[in-house]
């Protein structure tokens, strides 16, 4: 009967060449996975609060440094972008007939996507520059 | 050398049939999370992405933040009952999307077990851990606010 | 008398050289009779500009190496054998044509099945996810004498889903099935929805139950990979897509 | 090691010819199917245009009407109890395939939806009459799907990627099993059976041109041919005039259906002058022999003057789209040509094989003029000679041909096997196999069998095709015999056991030689011109000489001798075929 054999090691050598499509869903994934991550690490430093403001506010001193600041950053853009495309998801889901534009509407949506992205580093920047100047 | 092997007779079709398919359930489970993590997904959109910008943008970012700042927010029963839905659906969001990575990535069945479970005790922890904290809050324990 | 021979021995003699463009071929080997690893060969060759990459391949087969091994037979697009990993996307080896990928085109095995020799992959998990959702018509409430009867609206309906030649390009696109092979992945849910939506079949349900499953259409993470590989231009995600709302409306 | 497995029935070929005896064997009694491809890559997909029966849901037809228009496409050549059989089978048949869930097109009521196709008429010719039934231009591609869905419900048992490569027969000649090769392994296997039903498809692969896929290489009648069982017809191949230039993919006769014309260089729509009363509708044997001597005499297109164009460019596009979607992406894929805008270059193109193994119409192999039964011995499909295409298949007739005679080849099959007991093969039954691959396998140094292969389809091309001489057919038989020399040393580079797929093309190299051999004999000894097969030396048919069958054998010492056998006649007398 059919022999089977092990994959053989480079197998994944190379990346496929997919197009928005696969791009989108390795940026969601990554982005949903560092915003769980970070959020395991926030409902603990939130949940000092419960041991009064001495342990609570070392805990959040943490985020007194430039390179936290930056961080901070990328998990906002995180958030941004995995709503975004969520959204996107979601209207695709829930009405078929957009998944023959799915082209357009994913231009549309990463434009939106930078749109909001340039004020939110700007803001945000600032401030860790603020920070790293004190 | 010649070995015989017998074919195998084929099962009637009605008795296959009822094999597969009958008895499960039609969506179920998959399906219920699929519903989920659109409609979680929609009131995230609200409640983290609010969130963020609220902390992060306005003037002083996260600086404003202390001991103060949380309990002045939390007197208000609208900031509590959003953190709280925030942190639920949050959660059992990023939990259900973590057992779809291992679905994907892990095969062995011991392991797939293991490591859905692993994230399973540390999202209830977290909920109950949260849910403590956010319920039994009383900042004047540590004197008045302000 | 002039002969048929004749006339088309002369034409032989005038006929021009067509210009041949060279390409460079190279192609991932995998033999375990040879080695337990894969490895490159690169062949440059001359071909006709509109030359299929099927036939550079024989050419390369049948001239420098006969151990080069792939399947392939209609050599049009229509049989499905020849999905390979060209340049980086799941295309058949006999759609693509020289002068699109000269002066170097990259060969692989389609991914997420086994690699037996070559350019060839164990299909049989791959058949496995087909056979799983009943893709025959299942229709028990008797025969009539003559056809059954369809409206060409009905018929419209789940038109472009019959068109799936098995290829399995789509499958061995998407990247949940790369990560778990127990996925029925999406040329099992086209056959799946070109039952579901014949207005003549009755198991739609039994089908749906199947694809509610851990291994099934949830699975799908709508990376449009699979519809950017399908050969016959089906609309694979969309498909999808719709599979998912039947369950989802069958449920509600 | 061989491993033995013994059925019923075997079926070798998951074409459509080969599922529809499987249906109707697997039913009925432990049935096996081989196939060197998966049964879905099968060549019955790439069927374009239909499948006819006189169904009568457009307009008023009848299976009569339908058996008369195949003895008459057929040059009278065709067994006419056995077209008068086919056609009246027909209606049930389509049904039949409906019920399993054949998508077809449907009418405005829901029916089965039928259209024109070239040489179907209404009451003995008056007119052309709409019967072919259709699925898009993709049916058979919808046959061959649905007749493999109704195995997988039968949970039919297949043994995919298998090369027959052996008959085997007891010293009586009963039918006693296969030897089979399995590609994964290079493991030989014995199947023993009670029945064997060939359905392998045909050879057009011969040809440098052709519609057929690369896995047609006529390997059913060759290896029975080396066994003492004769081929009929082989003469009779039909070559279709709308080949993609050079490359021989089809463009279906839908194409002129629709609207479609033939023109030469000169821009000529030169049907005008051959066919004067239906122009390009004419059937397919008298187009191509228009292209060719449009060619000879100089009003080619294309840069060695080979080829003549299809134009469609004037019919509507929203039609184009919609009827002919296939055809006008092979234009633009395979030769960047816009079939809006330009004619595309078209060429013959080898087709169809109406010739093959002998059968009667339960599809029992048959030996010799008096038709001997070979016990459990059964052919159907394009590898089979019923013979209901005669010398010229009409279009959509194959496609029936492989669902009316395989079901009725597994009816029979299954009957047989109830009645019979397992023979049993000789001790070592692989052995002349073993040898065949050995010899292949064992030597280092020797031809090139790709070398052998292209000189033998550029030569069969240039020889023995559209138009055919007594000198051409002569030279190609020399070529031939030196073609066969030169095989005898071929030498292969690639010696393991998985997935040999050079060894198996070498071997499928020695079939398509057989397949010609025999095909050039024939044409040699039939001085005249009838349907698909035309020599430029006898160019009218001779019915005071030549209304019968050819038989080839292969003798053992590699020659042929060639038999005849009469036409089985009916009520059609044979006329002069003009359209
Ligand atoms: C492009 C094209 C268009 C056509 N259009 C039409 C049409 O519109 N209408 C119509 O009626 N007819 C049409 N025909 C003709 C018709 O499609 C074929 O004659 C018919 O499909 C042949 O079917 P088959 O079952 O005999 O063989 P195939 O479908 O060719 O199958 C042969 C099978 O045999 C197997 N096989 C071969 N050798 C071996 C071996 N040694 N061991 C094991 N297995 C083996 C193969 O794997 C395959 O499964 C068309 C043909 C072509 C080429
Ligand atoms: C802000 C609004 C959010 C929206 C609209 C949203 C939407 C979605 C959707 C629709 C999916 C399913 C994707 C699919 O099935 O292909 C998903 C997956 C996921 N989400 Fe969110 N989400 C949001 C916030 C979050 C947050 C706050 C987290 C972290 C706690 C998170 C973590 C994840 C993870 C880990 C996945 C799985 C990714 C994958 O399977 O590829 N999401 N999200
Ligand atoms: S859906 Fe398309 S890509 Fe997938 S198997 Fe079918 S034809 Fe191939
Ligand atoms: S590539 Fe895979 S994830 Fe879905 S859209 Fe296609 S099945
Ligand atoms: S060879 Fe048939 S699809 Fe490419």
């Amino acid at each position: 009967m059919a022999i089977r054999s092990r994959k053989s090691k480079s197998d994944y050598g190379s990346i496929y060449r997919g197009h928005e499509g696969q791009w989108s869903w390795i940026l969601h994934r990554i982005t949903g996975v560092a915003v769980i991550l970070f959020l395991f690490a926030h409902v603990v430093d939130t949940a000092a609060v419960g041991w009064g403001p001495e342990a609570y506010d070392r805990i959040t001193a943490a985020y007194d440094n430039p390179i936290v600041r930056l961080l901070e950053l990328g998990l906002v853009v995180a958030v941004l972008y995995h709503a975004l495309n969520g959204l996107k998801i979601t209207l695709i889901d829930f009405f078929p007939r957009l998944v023959s534009r799915i082209r357009p509407i994913s231009i549309a949506f990463t434009a939106v996507f930078i749109l909001t992205l340039i004020p939110t580093a700007w803001i945000m920047l600032g401030q860790a520059w603020d920070l790293a100047r004190r | 050398m010649a070995t015989t092997t017998s074919p195998r007779p084929a099962a009637p079709p009605d008795a296959r049939e009822a094999a597969l398919g009958r008895g499960r359930p039609i969506g179920g489970f998959e399906l219920w999370t699929w519903v989920f993590m659109r409609i979680s997904g929609l009131l995230l959109l609200v409640l983290a992405v609010g969130h963020t910008l609220i902390m992060h943008l306005p003037a002083g970012g996260v600086d404003r933040i202390n001991f103060g700042f949380v309990a002045v927010r939390w007197q208000s029963p609208f900031w509590r009952t959003w953190d709280w839905m925030l942190l639920m659906l949050a959660l059992l969001h990023g939990i259900n999307g973590l057992r779809t990575i291992t679905l994907d990535y892990v095969r062995p069945p011991g392991w797939r077990f293991a490591i859905t479970m692993a994230f399973y005790v540390i999202g209830f922890t977290l909920m109950v851990l949260g849910t403590v904290i956010v319920v039994t809050f009383d900042p004047t324990r540590w004197g008045p606010i302000g | 008398m002039v002969t048929a021979a004749d006339v088309l021995d002369a034409s032989d003699q005038a006929r021009p050289t067509i210009d041949t463009i060279p390409l460079t071929v190279r192609v991932r080997r995998f033999n375990p009779e040879v080695s337990e690893d894969s490895w490159w060969d690169e062949w440059t060759v001359r071909c006709d500009p509109l030359e299929r990459l099927v036939e550079v391949l024989h050419q390369i087969k049948w001239h420098h190496d006969g151990t080069l091994s792939f399947r392939r037979s209609c050599a049009h697009g229509v049989c499905g054998s020849d999905a390979m990993l060209i340049n980086g996307r799941n295309q058949l080896a006999c759609k693509v044509l020289a002068q699109d990928v000269a002066p170097r085109v990259t060969i692989e095995p389609i991914r997420g099945l086994s690699v037996l020799k070559d350019l060839i992959v164990d299909m049989e998990p791959f058949m496995d996810g087909y056979r799983s959702i009943l893709p025959y018509l299942i229709n028990d409430s008797g025969e009539p004498e003559k056809e059954r009867r369809q409206s060409p609206e009905d018929r419209h309906r789940y038109d472009d889903t019959t068109k799936c030649i098995l290829c399995a390009a789509c499958t061995t696109s998407c990247p949940v099935f790369w990560g778990d092979e127990g996925y029925v992945g999406p040329a099992a849910i086209v056959n799946a929805h070109r039952f579901i939506f014949d207005s003549r079949d009755e198991a739609g349900r039994e089908r749906m139950k199947i694809l509610s499953e851990k291994t099934g259409v949830f699975r799908c993470r709508t990376t449009f990979n699979c519809t950017d590989a399908c050969p016959r231009g089906i609309e694979v995600t969309k498909a999808i897509q719709e599979v998912k709302r039947a369950i989802l409306f069958e449920r509600f | 090691m061989t491993t033995t497995h013994t059925y019923d029935a075997l079926v070798v070929g998951g074409g459509g010819g080969g599922l529809r005896a499987a249906i109707e064997l697997s039913e009925r009694c432990r049935t096996a199917v081989l196939s060197k491809l998966y049964p879905t890559r099968s060549h019955t997909g790439a069927a374009q245009g239909g499948v006819c029966a006189a169904l009568g849901n457009v307009e008023e037809d009848s299976p009569e009407w339908h058996a008369f228009d195949t003895v008459k496409g057929g040059d009278y050549l065709v067994d006419q109890p056995a077209a008068l059989l086919m056609t009246e089978e027909a209606v049930e048949a389509i049904y039949q395939l409906e019920r399993w869930g054949l998508p077809f097109n449907r009418t405005p009521d829901g029916r089965i939806d039928q259209r024109r196709f070239g040489g179907h008429t209404r009451n003995h010719g008056e007119a052309p009459v709409k019967r072919a039934c259709y699925a898009a231009d993709r049916t058979g591609h919808m046959i061959l799907q649905t007749l493999y869905q109704q195995c997988v419900k039968r949970d039919v048992r297949f043994f995919n990627e298998f090369y027959c490569l052996d008959l085997l027969r007891d010293d009586a000649g009963v039918t006693v099993g296969i030897i089979a090769f399995e590609l994964a392994t290079g493991e030989l296997h014995v199947f023993r059976a009670k029945a064997v039903v060939f359905a392998t498809g045909g050879y057009g692969r011969m040809f440098r041109v052709t519609s057929n896929a690369h896995a047609l290489t006529g390997d059913g009648p060759a290896l029975v041919w080396r066994r003492g069982i004769p081929l009929e017809d082989m003469e009779m191949f039909q070559f279709h005039p709308t080949g993609l230039a050079r490359l021989g993919v089809l463009l279906s006769e839908a194409a002129r259906g629709e609207g479609g014309i033939v023109l030469n260089r000169e821009g000529e729509r030169f049907m005008e002058r051959y066919a004067p009363t239906i122009k390009d509708l004419a059937p397919r044997d008298m187009v191509s022999r228009a292209i060719y001597q449009e060619i000879k005499e100089g009003r080619g297109g294309g840069p060695d003057g080979d080829w003549v164009y299809l134009d469609i460019s004037h019919l509507d596009p929203t039609v184009i789209e919609e009827k002919l979607p296939d055809i006008t992406e092979f234009a633009r894929i395979y030769l960047k040509v816009e079939p809006l805008e330009e004619p595309v270059p078209i060429q013959p193109t080898a087709h169809y094989a109406m010739g093959g193994i002998p059968t009667d119409t339960d599809g029992r192999v048959v030996v010799g003029a008096d038709e001997d039964v070979v016990p459990g011995l059964y052919a159907v499909g394009e590898c089979a000679c019923v013979s209901v295409h005669g010398a010229n298949r009409l279009g959509t007739n194959s496609l029936l041909d492989l669902v009316v005679f395989g079901r009725r080849a597994g009816d029979d099959a299954a009957s047989f096997v109830h009645d019979t007991d397992l023979a049993t093969p000789s001790e070592h039954p692989e052995q002349p196999t073993l040898e065949l691959l050995d010899g292949i396998l064992g030597r280092t140094t020797g031809d090139n069998a790709g070398e052998i292969r292209e000189e033998l389809q550029d030569n069969m091309f240039d020889l023995a095709f559209v138009v055919r001489s007594d000198e051409s057919l002569a030279k190609m038989q020399q070529i031939l015999m030196s073609l066969r020399e030169r095989y005898e040393r071929v030498a292969i580079t690639d010696k393991g056991a998985r997935y040999n797929t050079d060894l198996m093309e070498t071997v499928e190299l020695g079939y398509l030689l057989d397949c010609a051999d025999a095909l050039v004999a024939g044409a040699l000894v039939r001085t005249e011109s009838r349907g698909a097969h035309f020599r430029e030396d006898h160019p009218l048919r001779d019915d005071a000489n030549w209304l019968k069958h050819t038989l080839a054998y292969r003798e053992r010492d590699g020659s042929i001798r060639i038999e005849y056998k009469p036409v089985k006649m009916g009520p059609y007398v044979p006329m002069e075929r003009k359209y």
